[in-house]
C-alpha cells in the first residue's frame, strides 16, 4: 500500500525516535552544523519540515548523505530534538525507497563517481548501517 | 544448606556466649522435622533448639517490633536471623519507624529456598515422618508412615521461593551466606499476567472461587510484615468496616482489597500471606498485582530495598498516569 | 442391625437417593481445599482427604447465622426471628475425630440454657461417619481415648477394597439405611471379615503413629488449676503466637461466638459467628479486655482444652485430636507442644 | 421522618433574616442539637447558618447543607425525580450530621516581628512596607551589605536610570527606619515554631570588625598588603584586600576582613588594619554570634544568582577573557566597576569593535546542562545592553542572537523596537553554535534562520545572556522553614494563581526571585504583596484556626510517618510518648497534629492504614453516613 | 446488555469543595442537566477520598462511583489531587483484576469554571453505568434485599 506523505513523515519519527514537537526553533543545530553548506536542507529545516509532514522533497535530496552524523546538533539541542537522528531517518527510508536495502562494497564507486565530495565518513556510516 | 545452618548456629551462639546479643530470635525445632516455630532464645542453653533448615519459611522481621524495644528496655542487643528475603520486610519496617535499629543485630543468613510441607503433602505424601535431602541437592527422600517416596524440591518449594527475589541481604550486621545473588527466580509476575489476560468474567469467578474458602481467621493480616498496625481496620468497631466473618461475600472482598491497598507500595514481597493461609488462597497475587501495577506507571519500586525510601502512595510526580488508563475514560 | 454394603462407585446412587428426602452434606473440593458443602449430582466422596480445612461442626454450627431481623415500622420496632433448621439433612463422612468434637459441643449448646439453632440441627441431622483412610503423622484422637476405628456417629462405615460397609448406631440410622435399602446390599461373612480386616490395619497403624505416647497427664478435671495456670512456660509457648483465628477456625471443638449486627440501610441483621479468643478483642467489654496479653489469650485457648473443659464436663477433653491445628497453624504452634511442654514428664506433680 | 429529627419546617427564603430566626427559634424550643438546612450551596450560605446557629447558642459546626438547589432543582426537570433527589440529599445530611460533633477554632498567639531573609531589593522593600505599617522587621543577609543583585546593576530598563541611584536610598531608609534591625554577614540556623510563633536561631558571623565603632572611612582598606581577593561585587573582574567594604555604597558601611585572605588571621603577623584604625574597630579575636528571636512570619527573599557559564564549552567562557557574562557586562559599563564605567575589553583593555550577544544560554533548555524555564529578564536587558553601547559607542556593531524576543511589560516590546530601530542593533533570529579563538581573534558561528544562512562573525567581545537560577541557600533556607520547593529549586507558592506570594506552609511567604524569575518592578511590587500579608497575618491578636484540621488517635497510631510524608503543610510532626493503651503503658512514637497548620485537607486520613488519622467534619464516619443515606 | 427503562441506577459522585462541588454548583446555577441518579457528597480534597469509601458505596448497592476533583497542579492544597491520581489509579486497577466492570468507577478533574464539563461528564457517566446495568458483582446481598 501507497503510504501518504504524512504517514512517512510518523513513520520517520518513529524510526529517529525523536520527538520534533519539542524543537522551539532557535537554531542552534544549525549554527553548530559543520556541513551546513553541503547540504541543501539544513538541520532546523529538517526538524521544521519532518513536523510539518513535508518529507517526500527530504527523501528526494541528495545532499542528506551530506550530514556527517557528528551529532553535535544532537549534544547541543537544549530541548532534546536530536536532529542528526531526523536526518538519518531519512536516510534509512530514502534507502529502502530504492531497491533492496542493501549497501554493498561495489556500490562505494559508483557513489563516488556520482559525487565525489561525499564524506568518507558519510559513507562509512551508511556502510556499517545498511550492509546487510 | 546443612553447612550455612551449622555456621549460623555456631555464630548465634558465640554472640551471645560473648555478649554482644542477650536473645536470639530463631526457629526452634518442633514435634516434627518440619514444624519449627519462631522463637526468641534468652540463654545460650536454650540455642540446643535452635534450628536452620529447609523449613525455616517464617519471616522473623515483624517480631522485632516488640522484640527490638523490649531489648532496648532490658538494655541488650537481639540477634535476628534474616534470610534474603526477610531483610526486604526489616528494612520496610526501618522505614517506617518500628524497629529500634540500634537494639538489632541482623545475622543474615543465605537461604537455598525454603520447602512447604503443605505442597509435599499435595503430591500425594500421606503420614510423613521425615525428609532427606539427597546428595544431588535437588530432590528429597519422603518417609512415610505408608512408605518412602522421592520428590524434586523444585516442586515442592514454598511459593516465595519458587519466585524468590534474589538472594542478596538488603541490610545486615553479618552475613553468613554461600550464595552468589543470581538474581530473581523465575517471573514472580506471570501468574498476575494469567489473570490479566483473562475475561472479566473469568477472573471475577477465579477470585469468587477463591475468596468465598477465606475463613477471615486474619491469619494473612497478623503474618504480614507490613499489617503491623495495632488495631486494624478490620478489627476496630469504629472504623466503620469492622467485620469479624465472611458473613457476606462482599466482606471478603472488601477485606482482601482494603488489605492489599493498604500495604500497597509497602508490601515486600515476602509471601507469607499465601505460605500461612490455611485455605490456599493466593493472596500474593493481590500483592504482585500492585507491585507490578507500580512498577508499571510510577517506575520499578521495591520496598524495603533500602531503609528510608519514600513509598510509591506518599510520592508523586506532576505527570503520573490518570486513572482513566485502568478505567476506560474519565481524567482530562 | 445388620451390615450393609455398597460400592464406592455407587456412592453417587446413594447420595442422591438420599437428596430426595433430605440435605446431604460431604466434603467438596474448592479450589483445591475441602469443606463440606451440600452435595449436587457430579460431586464424589474422596476417601483419601483425611481432613476438610473447616472442621464437620460447621454443618451443625455454622461459622455466621442470622439470628434475628429489626427495624423501624412508623414509631415501632418490627423483629422478626430466624426459624431454627426444620428439614432432616444428612452429614457423610465424618471421621472419628469429628464425631467426638460434635459430643464436646453438644455438651456445651444442649445443656441449659439450650442453644435451640444448634439442637433444631442436631435434631434433623443425621452423622454418617466414615472410618478414616489414612491416618497422618499429625493424628492423635488415641490420646483422648477416641476409637478411630468405631468413628461413631448414627451410622458408621468402614471402607475395604472399593467397597463401604456401614452399620446404624441409632434409630436416626437405621432409619437413614432403611430408606435407602434398594441400592445398598445386605453383607456376607467374607464382608465382615473384610471390615474386620480393614479394621485390624487401621489400628495397627494407629499404634505406629507419633504421637501416639502423647498422654493427657498433667491436664483433666484431677490437676491442680492455679499450678498449671501460673506455669512459666506459658510465655514462651506464646512468644511466637500471631494472635490470627486459624486454629480456632478450624477446630472441630471450638465454640465461642460473638453476636455482632450489621446495618443494611433498611433493616439491622443480629447474626452470630464464630470468635476467636486468640483476638485481642475477644469478650471485650466496656471496661476493656481481661486477656490484653497475646500470653494471657494463648493461655486461655489451651486452659480451656484442657483444664476448664474437663472440670465443667466431667472430666471429657475439649480436643479430640484430629491434628488440623498442627497442620495450619501459621507458625507451627500447637496442643501438642503446649502437652509436651506442660504435660506428661513435665507436668506438675512429677 | 429520619430518625433523629423531630422538627421540620418549609419555608421560602431560609437565609433571610426571618428564615434564620425560624432556625434560631427551633433551636432554643427543641433544644435541636443539629440542624440541616436544605436549601441552595453551602458555598453560598453555610456561613450565614453557621453563624444563626451559633447566635441561638448550637455550636456552628452542628449544621449541615443539603444542596437541593444547585445539585437538584436547578438541573432536573422531572418534578418527581428531583424530589425523590432532594429527600435522599436531605437524608444523607441527616446522617451526617447527627455524627457531627461541636467543634471550635483553636487559638494561637502572633508574635508581633516579622523575619524577612535576603536583603536584596525584595527583602529591603518587604521590609520596609512592613515597618511603615508598625511593626518591627528583622532582615538577615548573609553578605556584609544589603543591596543584592540591584546593587550590582549599572542602569534598568526599559526606563535606563542608574540603579544603584533608586536603590541606595532605599538601602539608606532600611538603616535608618526604628522599625528595621538589619542583620548582615548572617545566617538562619534553625527554624521551629509555626505561623505566629516561629522561633528562629540566626548565626552571626564575625566580622573581625566592630559594626557599631567602624566608621567606614576606608583606611584600613588602602592600607591593606593582602590584595589578592576576587572582588566579588565586581564579579571577580578585578581584586581587592583582605579588609574591605563591598562597595561604596555599603549599608552598613563597615569594613568586614575576609578570613581566607588576612594575613593576620592565617599567620598572626601583619596587624596593619589595626594600626591604622584610628577609631580601633578591628578586633581579630570576634567569634560567630547567634541571636535568637520569635517571630509572627518569616519572609523568604534569597534572590538568584546567574548560573555557571563554563558548562556552555562551546561558548569559550572559561577559555576565552572577552567572553562574558551579562552581568559582568554590567559590572564593566558601571562607573564604579573595574574600568571605571568604560567599555573596554578584558583580555588587553582595548576598546573593542563588534560585541556579539547571545540569549538564552542556559535558559529553556532541558538537555541537562541549563534549566528547562524562561529567566524572563534578559531579553529586556540585552536589549539595554546593546542600546547602552550603540548609544555610548557607536562604533561599535551590536549584533543579538535571539530565539525569541520575549518582552511582555508595559513599554517593554517599545524599548527592544528602540533598540533595533534607533540604535541599530544587529538582531539575528537564531543561535550561535560555536565561539572560538582564530588567531587571537574571537569567531563566533551562529545561524540566521531567516535568510536561512549560516554566518560567521567576528568579535571582540561576546556577552552571554546566562539564565538564573535561585540562590544555592534557598533550598536549605526552605527546608528550614518547611516550604515546599520545585526541581528547579523555586519555592512553591500556596497557588498558582490566587495565593502566589504565600507558601503553602502558613506564615511563611515569598518576595522576589526566590520563587520565579521576575524583574525589579515584579519583584517590588510582589514584595509589597508579601508585606501587606504579613501585615495582615501581624495585626491580628490571636489566629484563629480552622476547627476542620486531622486530629490523630494516638491509641491507634503506629508511627509509621506516612501522614507526615503526604502533608503539604507540615502539620504532622512525631512525638515519642508514654501512652496508657487500656491499662498497657508503653512508650510510643505517635503522630501530632499542629492545629495551627493543618488546612484540612485530609491526604493523611488516607495513607493511614490503621485509621488512626481521621479529619474533623468530615470524619470517616461522617462520610460513611452519607455514601449509606444515599444508597439506600 | 439490554437497558431497562425503569431501572435507575445509584451513583455516588464524590467532589472535592474547590474545584469540583464548585463546578457541580456552576452546572446547578446554569441549568445543565444531568440525570438526578447522581448524589453528590463534599469533600474538602479529592485526597480526602478514601478507597474504603468507595467500596462502602459498593456495598451498599452504588452501581458507580465518581470521583471529582481539581486538576492535577490546581489543587487547593497544592498536591492533594496528585495522591488523588495514584490512590485511584490503582484501587482502579484492582477492582478491574477481581473482575468488576471497567467504567463503574471514574475519576474526572473538573474545576470550578466547569461547569459544562461537569454536566458533560454525569450525563456520561450515567450513559456508561446504564449500558453497564446493576452492580451485581461487589455489593453485599443483605442490601439488596
Amino acid at each position: 500500500m501507497q503510504m501518504s506523505e504524512k504517514d512517512v513523515a510518523a513513520l520517520v519519527k518513529e524510526i529517529s525516535g525523536s520527538d520534533v514537537k519539542k524543537c522551539m526553533k532557535c537554531g542552534k543545530c544549525s549554527a553548530t552544523c559543520p556541513a551546513y553548506g553541503e547540504m541543501r536542507f539544513h538541520p532546523h529545516q529538517f526538524v521544521a519540515m519532518v513536523a510539518r509532514g513535508r518529507v517526500e522533497e527530504l527523501l528526494k535530496d541528495p545532499t542528506v548523505t551530506r550530514c556527517l552524523s557528528c551529532f553535535a546538533c544532537v549534544e547541543r539541542c537544549p530541548r532534546g530534538v536530536e536532529p542528526a537522528n531526523v536526518v538519518a531517518a531519512i536516510r534509512v527510508l530514502a534507502e529502502r525507497e530504492q531497491e533492496g536495502n542493501n549497501f554493498s562494497p561495489a556500490d562505494v564507486p559508483k557513489l563516488l563517481s556520482q559525487d565525489p565530495e561525499i564524506p568518507q565518513q558519510a559513507l562509512v556510516s551508511a556502510f556499517r548501517k545498511y550492509r546487510k | 544448606m546443612q553447612r550455612v545452618s551449622e555456621r549460623v548456629i555456631a555464630r548465634a551462639r558465640e554472640l551471645m556466649r560473648e555478649g554482644t546479643v542477650n536473645k536470639v530470635a530463631g526457629w526452634k525445632a518442633g514435634e516434627f522435622f518440619y514444624d519449627c516455630a519462631p522463637y526468641v532464645f534468652e540463654s545460650e542453653e536454650s540455642l540446643k533448639d535452635l534450628v536452620y533448615d529447609r523449613f525455616c519459611a517464617a519471616n522473623l522481621s515483624k517480631y522485632m517490633i516488640k522484640n527490638s524495644v523490649a531489648a532496648g528496655a532490658e538494655g541488650g542487643k537481639v540477634l535476628v536471623l534474616l534470610k534474603p528475603c526477610d531483610t526486604y520486610s526489616f528494612n520496610q519496617l526501618l522505614t517506617e519507624h518500628r524497629i529500634a535499629r540500634e537494639n538489632v543485630y541482623v545475622l543474615g543468613v543465605g537461604c537455598e529456598g525454603m520447602c512447604d510441607i503443605d505442597r509435599i503433602r499435595e503430591k500425594g505424601f500421606k503420614g510423613i515422618t521425615g525428609v532427606d535431602e539427597n546428595a544431588d541437592g535437588k530432590t528429597l527422600t519422603v518417609h512415610t508412615l505408608y512408605g518412602d517416596g522421592e520428590v524434586a524440591i523444585d516442586d515442592v518449594l514454598v511459593n516465595k521461593c519458587e519466585f524468590c527475589k534474589g538472594k542478596a541481604h538488603m541490610i545486615f550486621d553479618e552475613l553468613i551466606s554461600d550464595n552468589e545473588d543470581e538474581g530473581p527466580r523465575g517471573d514472580r509476575f506471570a501468574g498476575v499476567r494469567e489473570l490479566e489476560a483473562m475475561s472479566p468474567a473469568d477472573r471475577f469467578a477465579f477470585w469468587q472461587s477463591e475468596l468465598s474458602k477465606c475463613i477471615r481467621c486474619n491469619a494473612c493480616r497478623n503474618a504480614c510484615p507490613a499489617c503491623s498496625c495495632r488495631k486494624c481496620v478490620f478489627d476496630n468497631d469504629a472504623s466503620g468496616i469492622a467485620s469479624k466473618a465472611n458473613t457476606d461475600s462482599f466482606e471478603e472482598k472488601m477485606f482482601h482489597i482494603i488489605r492489599a491497598f493498604h500495604v500497597a507500595g509497602r508490601c515486600t514481597d515476602c509471601g507469607e500471606c499465601t505460605r500461612v493461609c490455611p485455605q490456599g488462597i493466593p493472596l500474593h497475587l493481590f500483592n504482585r498485582k500492585y507491585i507490578k501495577d507500580i512498577n508499571e506507571f510510577y517506575g520499578e519500586y521495591a520496598a524495603g530495598a533500602e531503609a528510608g525510601q519514600r513509598g510509591p502512595l506518599i510520592n508523586y510526580t506532576v505527570d503520573d498516569i490518570e486513572p482513566a488508563a485502568v478505567s476506560d475514560k474519565g481524567g482530562n | 442391625m445388620a451390615m450393609k454394603k455398597i460400592a464406592l462407585t455407587q456412592l453417587e446412587q446413594l447420595f442422591a437417593a438420599l437428596s430426595l428426602t433430605r440435605k446431604v452434606y460431604l466434603p467438596v473440593e474448592k479450589a483445591g481445599q475441602y469443606d463440606y458443602a451440600p452435595w449436587q449430582p457430579g460431586l464424589t466422596y474422596h476417601p483419601e482427604v483425611l481432613h476438610t480445612v473447616k472442621s464437620a461442626k460447621s454443618v451443625f454450627f455454622p461459622q455466621s447465622e442470622d439470628l434475628i431481623r429489626y427495624k423501624r415500622a412508623g414509631l415501632s420496632l418490627e423483629i422478626s426471628q430466624q426459624a431454627p433448621e426444620d428439614e432432616e439433612f444428612v452429614v457423610f463422612g465424618v471421621h472419628a475425630c469429628d464425631v467426638a468434637g460434635f459430643e464436646v459441643l453438644d455438651r456445651v449448646f444442649l445443656s441449659e440454657p439450650v442453644d435451640s439453632y444448634y439442637k433444631a440441627r442436631r435434631e434433623h441431622g443425621t452423622v454418617f461417619s466414615v472410618m478414616c483412610a489414612k491416618p497422618e503423622e499429625t493424628c492423635f484422637c488415641g490420646t483422648f481415648g477416641i476409637d478411630a476405628e468405631a468413628p461413631g456417629g448414627d451410622v458408621q462405615s468402614w471402607l475395604a477394597d472399593g467397597v463401604l460397609y456401614m452399620e446404624a448406631l441409632t434409630e436416626k440410622g437405621e432409619a437413614l439405611l432403611a430408606a435407602v435399602s434398594g441400592i445398598v446390599s445386605e453383607v456376607d461373612d467374607a464382608g465382615t471379615q473384610a471390615a474386620a480386616e480393614t479394621r485390624a490395619a487401621h489400628k495397627a497403624i494407629m499404634e505406629r503413629l507419633p504421637l501416639a505416647d502423647l498422654t493427657t497427664d498433667g491436664f483433666g478435671a484431677d490437676a491442680e488449676l492455679l499450678p498449671l495456670f501460673n506455669r512459666p512456660e506459658w510465655k514462651e509457648l506464646a512468644s511466637s503466637c500471631l494472635g490470627c483465628g486459624t486454629c480456632t477456625y478450624v477446630c472441630p471443638t471450638c465454640q465461642c461466638y460473638d453476636i455482632r449486627e450489621y446495618n443494611t440501610g433498611k433493616e439491622i441483621r443480629r447474626f452470630r459467628v464464630w470468635d476467636s479468643c486468640m483476638y485481642s478483642d475477644f469478650t471485650m467489654m466496656a471496661a476493656g479486655t481481661p486477656r490484653p496479653d497475646q500470653m494471657q489469650r494463648f493461655r486461655q485457648r489451651f486452659m480451656h482444652k484442657l483444664k476448664y473443659y474437663p472440670d465443667n464436663y466431667g472430666g471429657a477433653f475439649s480436643c479430640v485430636g484430629c491434628g488440623r491445628c498442627l497442620q495450619k497453624c501459621p507458625i507451627s504452634m500447637n496442643i501438642v507442644k503446649v502437652m509436651r511442654k506442660l504435660g506428661g514428664a513435665n507436668h506438675n506433680d512429677k | 421522618m429520619q430518625p433523629g429529627v423531630v422538627f421540620a419546617q418549609d419555608y421560602q427564603y431560609m437565609c433571610s433574616e426571618a428564615g434564620q430566626n425560624i432556625i434560631k427559634d427551633a433551636i432554643k424550643t427543641h433544644g435541636l442539637t443539629g440542624v440541616v438546612v436544605c436549601s441552595c450551596s453551602p458555598r453560598m450560605h453555610e456561613a450565614t447558618f453557621r453563624k444563626a446557629a451559633a447566635q441561638a447558642g448550637l455550636n456552628p459546626f452542628m449544621v449541615e447543607i443539603a444542596n437541593i438547589r444547585e445539585h437538584c432543582s436547578w438541573i432536573h426537570k422531572d418534578k418527581e425525580e428531583g424530589t425523590e433527589k432532594a429527600c435522599v440529599l436531605m437524608r444523607a445530611a441527616v446522617a451526617k450530621v447527627t455524627l457531627n460533633a461541636p467543634l471550635k477554632a483553636g487559638e494561637s498567639k502572633v508574635v508581633k516581628r516579622a523575619l524577612v531573609i535576603g536583603g536584596g531589593i525584595a527583602g529591603i522593600q518587604t521590609a520596609l512596607d512592613i515597618a511603615d505599617a508598625g511593626f518591627p522587621v528583622d532582615i538577615v543577609e548573609k553578605n556584609a551589605t544589603i543591596g543584592g543583585r540591584m546593587a550590582q546593576l549599572d542602569k534598568t530598563f526599559p526606563t535606563l536610570d542608574c540603579s544603584s541611584c533608586i536603590l541606595t536610598p532605599k538601602m539608606v531608609e532600611a538603616k535608618a527606619n526604628e522599625n528595621i534591625r538589619l542583620i548582615t554577614y548572617a545566617e538562619v540556623e534553625e527554624v521551629s515554631g509555626f505561623v505566629g510563633s516561629f522561633k528562629a536561631k540566626i548565626r552571626k558571623k564575625a566580622r573581625f570588625v566592630k559594626e557599631d565603632v567602624c566608621t567606614g572611612c576606608g583606611v584600613c582598606m588602602s592600607k591593606c598588603p593582602s590584595k589578592k581577593g576576587l572582588n566579588e561585587f565586581n564579579m571577580g573582574l578585578n581584586n581587592r584586600s583582605a579588609i574591605y567594604i563591598p562597595f561604596a555604597q555599603a549599608i552598613p558601611n563597615v569594613a568586614v576582613i575576609d578570613k581566607e585572605q588576612c594575613i593576620k588571621l592565617k599567620t598572626g603577623k601583619c596587624g596593619l588594619c589595626q594600626k591604622v584604625c584610628t577609631a580601633g574597630a578591628i578586633d581579630y579575636t570576634q567569634q560567630d554570634e547567634f541571636i535568637e528571636e520569635e517571630y509572627g512570619a518569616i519572609v523568604m527573599a534569597t534572590g538568584f544568582r546567574p548560573i555557571d557559564a563554563s558548562k556552555f564549552d562551546e561558548y569559550s567562557y572559561s577559555t576565552c577573557k572577552d567572553v562574558v557574562t551579562s552581568l559582568e557586562l554590567e559590572r564593566i559599563m558601571n562607573a564604579a566597576g573595574p574600568t571605571g564605567g568604560v567599555l573596554l575589553r578584558p583580555s588587553d583593555g582595548k576598546h573593542p569593535h563588534s560585541i556579539v550577544f547571545i540569549q538564552c544560554v542556559g535558559s529553556r533548555d532541558v538537555s541537562g546542562r541549563g534549566k528547562p524555564y524562561c529567566s524572563k529578564i534578559c531579553c529586556m536587558y540585552t536589549a539595554k545592553h546593546a542600546m547602552l553601547i550603540r548609544d555610548k559607542y557607536p562604533d561599535v556593531e551590536v549584533h543579538v542572537f535571539y530565539i525569541d524576543v520575549r518582552t511582555p511589560g508595559k513599554n517593554f516590546d517599545e524599548f527592544y523596537r528602540r533598540a533595533a530601530e534607533q540604535y541599530d542593533v544587529d538582531y539575528i533570529k537564531g543561535q550561535v553554535g560555536k565561539v572560538y579563538e582564530e588567531n587571537g581573534q574571537l569567531v563566533v558561528r551562529g545561524v540566521d534562520l531567516i535568510s536561512n544562512e549560516q554566518i560567521v562573525l567576528n568579535a571582540d567581545m561576546v556577552v552571554l545572556a546566562t539564565a538564573i537560577e535561585p540562590d544555592p541557600t534557598a533550598r536549605k533556607v526552605a527546608n528550614m522553614l518547611t516550604a515546599s520547593i520545585d526541581t528547579n529549586d523555586f519555592i512553591t507558592e500556596a497557588h498558582p494563581k490566587l495565593r502566589p506570594v504565600e507558601s503553602p506552609t502558613a506564615g511563611i511567604f515569598l518576595s522576589g526571585v526566590c520563587q520565579g524569575p521576575k524583574d525589579i518592578p515584579e519583584t517590588v511590587s510582589q514584595a509589597g504583596a508579601a508585606a501587606s500579608k504579613v501585615i495582615g497575618l501581624l495585626a491580628k491578636d490571636k489566629l484563629t484556626t480552622n476547627p476542620c484540621v486531622a486530629h490523630s488517635d494516638e491509641l491507634l497510631c503506629n508511627g509509621c510517618s506516612c501522614c507526615e510524608k503526604v502533608c503539604p503543610y507540615s502539620a504532622i510532626s512525631y512525638e515519642t510518648k508514654l501512652i496508657n493503651d487500656h491499662g498497657v503503658k508503653e512508650t510510643r512514637r505517635v503522630a501530632m497534629v499542629n492545629e495551627a497548620l493543618c488546612q484540612g485537607c485530609g491526604a493523611c486520613t488516607v495513607v493511614c492504614p490503621s485509621g488512626a488519622m481521621d479529619l474533623k467534619g468530615f470524619s470517616n464516619k461522617q462520610i460513611m453516613a452519607e455514601v449509606d443515606a444515599i444508597c439506600l | 446488555m439490554s437497558v431497562n427503562a425503569d431501572w435507575k441506577p445509584r451513583i455516588v459522585a464524590f467532589c472535592c469543595n474547590w474545584c469540583s462541588y464548585a463546578g457541580a454548583d456552576l452546572a446547578g446555577s446554569s441549568r445543565l442537566a444531568y440525570p438526578a441518579d447522581v448524589k453528590i457528597i463534599r469533600e474538602p480534597c479529592s485526597c480526602r477520598v478514601n478507597p474504603m469509601f468507595i467500596l462502602k458505596a459498593f456495598e451498599r448497592g452504588a452501581d458507580g462511583v465518581i470521583l471529582c476533583g481539581c486538576h492535577p497542579g490546581d489543587c487547593h492544597y497544592s498536591t492533594g489531587n496528585y495522591y488523588t491520581r495514584r490512590r485511584m489509579a490503582l484501587l482502579f486497577s484492582m477492582l478491574d483484576y477481581i473482575g468488576v466492570e471497567r467504567g463503574r468507577t471514574r475519576v474526572e478533574w473538573v474545576s470550578a469554571a466547569e461547569g459544562a464539563k461537569f454536566s458533560r461528564v454525569m450525563n456520561d457517566f450515567v450513559a456508561q453505568i446504564r449500558e453497564l446495568g446493576e452492580n451485581v458483582k461487589v455489593g453485599d446481598l443483605r442490601c439488596k434485599e
